[in-house]
């Protein structure tokens, strides 16, 4: 199966990535673009076979190493 | 894959059909489709030389302090105390044009490579970078990916970017120019070289696994690829600075055994290169087992394996009894090791896969009947010399203009995106000295590097352009008080196979054969990148230098800095040289006339003399006249050192603008000595002004202070590139 | 003073720390792999700057989590000194064993240049041969140096006088134009609870040799040597 | 409505940060960790209401910008 786990930063951790990629979209003229936030994609083949524990495996990669929780959130998803 | 091998394909694959038909001679039958992809990329221009052999072979080679010139990855010379600087300089433009950031890095990455194969330690990155007009937004992407690249590629393996030129002009709108230069150290006992041998030998890869990167577009845009094309479509090469960080540290503490016979990066055509040369200079067969490659990707054929240009890795021939040994290195730096293959005595190249012999190819006919073209050449015409230009703006008006235009200003936005300071060894930063300084670890000696090209001179006259890089190079080190030892190049021409762009070719080699020879400033090694031209539309020829000195007391070193208290010294003479000029183009708008001539001579003994005048620690600072002339020189003395200075009157725009060669601003406390002792040195010297303060004060009696003239010179990157006010 | 440097694949300022401590203890480091597993007898441990592990995912993140951190924290537990510089101060956060996080420069773009430190605490280990509120240059070089912290955790660091270096004007102000990655509160450095395990993203180590153009750095060298000369 | 943009490396390019990821995941004690690929997610708020527009000017944004199509694939999804 294939975990994908998705990272971003916590709300209230400034983002200047985000800033600086949604002031580049209004630069190039996208009208009406809000607030703009980036952050990190992470897909893992697992040999695991079961999504309930592929989920858990991912869920504890993410907390260990894929986030730093301190600044970011995530949410792991289970593709077959 | 059911590609039938015939002249079409051979054609697609960049082979005329003389050069096919050879090689159907030499294999006395038709070559398979691996065998002919190892052809094409042997006798590309970029492997064989083909257009530029003839001519770099004239090039001054040889000096008593060389241990190794061109032939080599990367030229050897001695710099005393029993070490040995490698170095070389090479192109990227091409893949820095389809994605600037990879580009550049891997193009950081490949010239690394050739120096650590010789058993050097990396210690010093720089660049030469041309660029398109600034006004168009392409130029600013391309830009920021390079300089990111080299950035994100240097910093990451560590080694400093001390150096390098940034130029601007149109004509690099569709074909920028990045060439990285890399410097390293090793004991000169122990340099490493490709030279394979010893019959039965194991032929290991080590380092990243192999993709299908950069494999030769031609061949796989056609249709036969059916619907995976999309998967099979040749990828951009993509840099991985960890990995070669590792591969360094592993390869250097292999080389501390005697494990290694002989050693090759793969470069350009990868495996195939690599493989052909190291048996080719050893005069041995080799036989190549690719199912023991390491794979990055499944499916790949023989054909892909031996032309893809995935980076970070190594081959390397080792005693057989000192396999394990190798093997333990590299798997402790946690890197790829393989053996696969073993020298042979037939002296052909044999590649199986999966059980075929996909290639046999006699390696002697391979290399000597390589095609070699006497291209036609013609002459660029002389340009007249410029007549007299009315100064319509004034010194003042035209020195702040000049300070901030786009090939003057500051490149400091540049620097502080490459980390300069790390191995603790950088003695003089970018912005500091007319060359890098570069101290050698636990030791006081210390090497000046620096890159160099005016390609305006190189374009109006080929000849003079050419001996004008060379002296420019000399100079810069001359200037921080080294002694320059040697040179690399880089030949950045367009279509070999116009005769006037052949012509650029031949006359730059005149010219910086003479440089070489009247400044013992030797070639050690080199590049040769042709095809630089987009739509028809050619580069400025761009013969890039990159120098190397020598310092035997780091302390010695001099920067252009102005401290207060000192007197201005010119030495050189001065007629006031307009051709060419960045004034004529700048504020006249003309690019005309013919460039300032170079006269060896005059070069030499100027340079001697102040290089003999630091030594002996009379200088305080010094600064070679170049761009933009003497008055721009000073600005730039004043900048540096945030130190003011007064200028005597007199002189037109012509004998502050213009670009005579040959030139040094020094500072000294002693001007009447500098001056009575270049007298008798037969070298023209003249008193400019004095230092202090923190203005500006022209020789028409106008005044800029510091403050006005460093934001005019930090203005326009920072704005131009991060919309931000310096 | 027995000091080991820690070598993380992808560390790159290994060489240039050995030279700084050698300067101001007279004696070379013991460099330790990351494999090694045994920090006895070592006073003062190390991280030097680089890429550990390509900088890849989030810096530091990878280092922090490999086995050789064992012996670090139970180092640092025993009251043992830990300084780390750039990507060390990286690692010593994503181990926990400082706190808060180091994101992206503002202005995404790394940043090589001399900085300012105004020296906030002259009475640590690493710092007595500092002026209490002296100033001194450091280069820095680094793209994730932006010092991030929860509001609470940035007052109980100031309360208990953690913060030991923060960016300044070469004058000692302490300005948004100094804070060139935007680090919260110009904060460059912090220090453990008991003050004996430091990090910082400039490097001192870079600036110990009048060649390197000063020996601003040096200071905080001789003090950590001094403090545990035996 | 929220255009969520999922930039992925192409097939074939190399990615040395997923490769260093898996590495790092092995390490860990994690097992049967197959192939690892990292990309970038952006959250881009939009002021457009219709989903069909928000989905047109995300994947110009995407190709425009926040993808490098020399190297890079995307993938747009739009949110509520
Ligand atoms: N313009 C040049 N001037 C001098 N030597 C050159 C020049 N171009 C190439 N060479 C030399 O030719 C040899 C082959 O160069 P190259 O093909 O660039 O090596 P690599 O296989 O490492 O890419 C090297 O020894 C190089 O120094
Ligand atoms: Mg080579």
């Amino acid at each position: 199966m294939k975990a994908v786990v998705t990272v971003m930063l916590k709300n209230g951790v400034l983002d200047p990535q985000g800033k600086a990629i949604g002031q580049a979209l209004s630069g190039l003229g996208f009208d009406g673009v809000g607030e703009v936030r980036a952050g990190k994609v992470i897909e893992v083949e697992l040999a695991e076979t079961d999504p309930a524990k592929a989920q858990a495996a991912a869920e504890e990669m993410a907390r260990k190493l894929l986030a730093n929780t301190v600044i970011e959130s995530f949410k792991v998803e289970i593709a077959a | 894959m059911a590609r039938d091998v015939n002249q079409a394909l051979a054609r697609e694959f960049g082979l005329s059909a003389d050069e096919y038909q050879r090689v159907l001679e030499i294999m006395g039958r038709t070559p398979s489709l691996t065998e002919l992809g190892i052809f094409s990329v042997m006798w590309s221009e970029h492997c064989s030389y083909k257009s530029s052999r003839v001519w770099l072979k004239t090039l001054p080679t040889k000096a008593p302090w060389v241990i190794h010139g061109p032939g080599e990855n990367a030229g050897v010379v001695d710099i005393g105390e029993g070490l040995a600087a490698v170095f070389k300089m090479e192109s990227h433009n091409h893949p820095s044009f389809i994605e600037p950031y990879q580009g550049a890095a891997t193009g950081v990455g490949g010239i690394l490579r050739d120096v650590f194969t010789m058993g050097a330690r990396p210690i010093a990155n720089l660049n030469a970078l041309r660029f398109g007009d600034p006004k168009l937004a392409r130029t600013k992407r391309i830009v920021d990916g390079v300089v990111r690249g080299i950035g994100g590629y240097g910093n990451c393996v560590g080694v400093p970017t001390v150096g390098g030129e940034i130029n601007f002009h149109p004509a690099y709108n569709g074909n920028p120019l990045v060439n990285a230069m890399t410097v390293g150290i090793a004991d000169k006992t122990k340099i490493f070289l490709s030279a394979a041998a010893g019959i039965g030998n194991p032929v290991v890869y080590v380092g990243s696994k192999t993709g299908r990167d950069g494999i030769h577009g031609a061949t796989m845009a056609s249709a036969e690829f059916g619907k995976d094309a999309e998967e099979k479509r040749p990828t951009v090469q993509v840099g991985d600075p960890f990995v070669e960080k590792l591969l360094i540290e592993a390869c250097l503490e292999l080389m501390a055994t005697d494990a290694i016979v002989a050693i090759q990066d793969m470069g350009a055509a990868g495996l195939t290169s690599s493989s052909v040369e190291m048996a080719g200079k050893g005069g041995v067969g080799i036989e190549l087992e690719l199912d023991h490659v390491p794979q990055r990707e499944t499916g790949m054929s023989a054909y892909e394996m031996m032309l893809s240009e995935s980076q970070e890795r190594m081959l390397m021939v080792l005693r057989p009894d000192r396999q394990e040994v190798a093997r333990a290195i590299f798997e402790k730096w946690e890197l790829d090791f393989a053996v696969i293959g073993h020298l042979t005595e037939t002296g052909r190249i044999v590649i199986k896969h999966k059980g075929q012999v996909e290639a046999d190819i006699p390696l002697d006919p391979l290399a000597e009947q390589a095609p070699l073209y006497h291209r036609p050449t013609e002459e660029t015409p002389k340009q007249a010399r410029l007549g007299p230009v009315a100064d319509t703006a004034g010194l003042g008006p035209a020195l702040r203009t000049l300070m901030g235009c786009p090939d003057l200003c500051s490149r400091r936005w540049v620097w502080e995106q490459y980390d300069y300071t790390i191995g603790g060894q950088t003695v003089k930063r970018p912005g500091a000295a007319d060359a890098a300084i570069v101290k050698l670890e636990g030791r006081t000696r210390a090497l000046a590097l620096t890159t160099d090209c005016t390609p305006r001179y190189v374009l109006a006259d080929p000849e003079v352009g050419g001996a004008q890089a060379v002296a420019e190079a000399w100079r810069n080190i001359t200037a921080t008080g080294a002694l320059p030892l040697a040179i690399t190049d880089n030949m950045n021409f367009a279509n070999p196979e116009k005769p006037r762009i052949m012509g650029q070719f031949a006359a730059s080699i005149r010219g910086m054969s003479a440089a070489c020879t009247a400044l013992d400033f030797p070639v050690v090694s080199g590049n040769v990148s042709l095809y630089n031209e987009t739509e028809g539309r050619p580069i400025l020829p761009t013969p890039a230098i990159g120098g190397l000195g020598v310092l035997e007391d780091a302390a010695q070193a001099v920067g252009y800095g102005l401290t207060p208290g000192l007197s201005l010294v010119l030495v050189g003479a001065t007629e006031g040289w307009l051709g060419q000029s960045l004034w004529l183009r700048e504020i006249a708008g003309r690019e005309e006339g013919a460039p300032p001539p170079v006269d060896l001579a005059a070069e030499r003994r100027n340079g001697d003399f102040v290089r003999g005048e630091i030594l002996a620690g009379r200088v305080a600072a010094c600064h070679d006249v170049a761009d933009g002339g003497l008055l721009v020189a000073v600005a730039e003395m004043a900048l540096a050192g945030d130190t003011g200075a007064t200028l005597e009157r007199g002189g037109d725009a012509a004998y502050w603008y213009g670009e005579d060669q040959g030139r040094y601003v020094l500072a000294t406390t002693d001007a009447a000595g500098v001056l009575a002792r270049a007298q008798a040195a037969g070298v023209p010297a003249r008193l400019l002004g004095s230092t202090g303060g923190a203005l500006l004060t022209l020789p028409d009696g106008d005044t800029i202070s510091l403050a006005e003239l460093r934001r005019l010179h930090e203005a326009f990157l920072p704005a131009w590139m991060d919309g931000r006010a310096s | 003073m027995k000091a080991g440097i820690v070598v993380f694949p992808g560390i790159n300022r290994e060489r240039d720390m050995a030279i700084a401590l050698e300067r101001s203890a007279g004696h070379a480091p013991r460099m330790v792999w990351h494999r090694e597993s045994d920090l006895s007898g070592l006073d003062l441990v190390v991280i030097p700057g680089g890429f550990s592990y390509g900088d890849y995912l989030r810096c530091g993140a990878m280092a922090a989590q490999s086995p050789i951190m064992g012996a670090i924290r139970a180092h640092a537990a025993r009251g043992g000194h830990v300084l780390g510089v750039c990507n060390g101060f990286q690692i010593l956060i994503e181990a926990g064993l400082l706190p808060g996080a180091l994101l992206r420069n503002q202005g995404l773009r790394f940043l090589a240049m001399d900085c300012h430190l105004k020296v906030e605490r002259a009475d640590t280990d690493f710092t007595r041969h500092y002026q209490q509120g002296e100033v001194f240059r450091a280069p820095m070089a680094h793209g994730d140096g932006n010092y991030f912290a929860a509001p609470e955790t940035l007052d109980r660091l100031e309360g208990e006088g953690r913060v030991i270096f923060r960016y300044a004007t070469p004058t000692g102000e302490i300005t948004p134009e100094a804070n060139r990655n935007g680090s919260q509160r110009n904060i460059a450095g912090i220090a453990s609870e008991n003050l004996r395990v430091l990090g910082l993203m400039p490097h001192p180590e870079d600036l110990v040799d009048p060649l390197m153009g000063g020996e601003d750095g040096k200071p905080l060298f001789d003090s950590i040597c001094a403090a545990l000369a035996a």
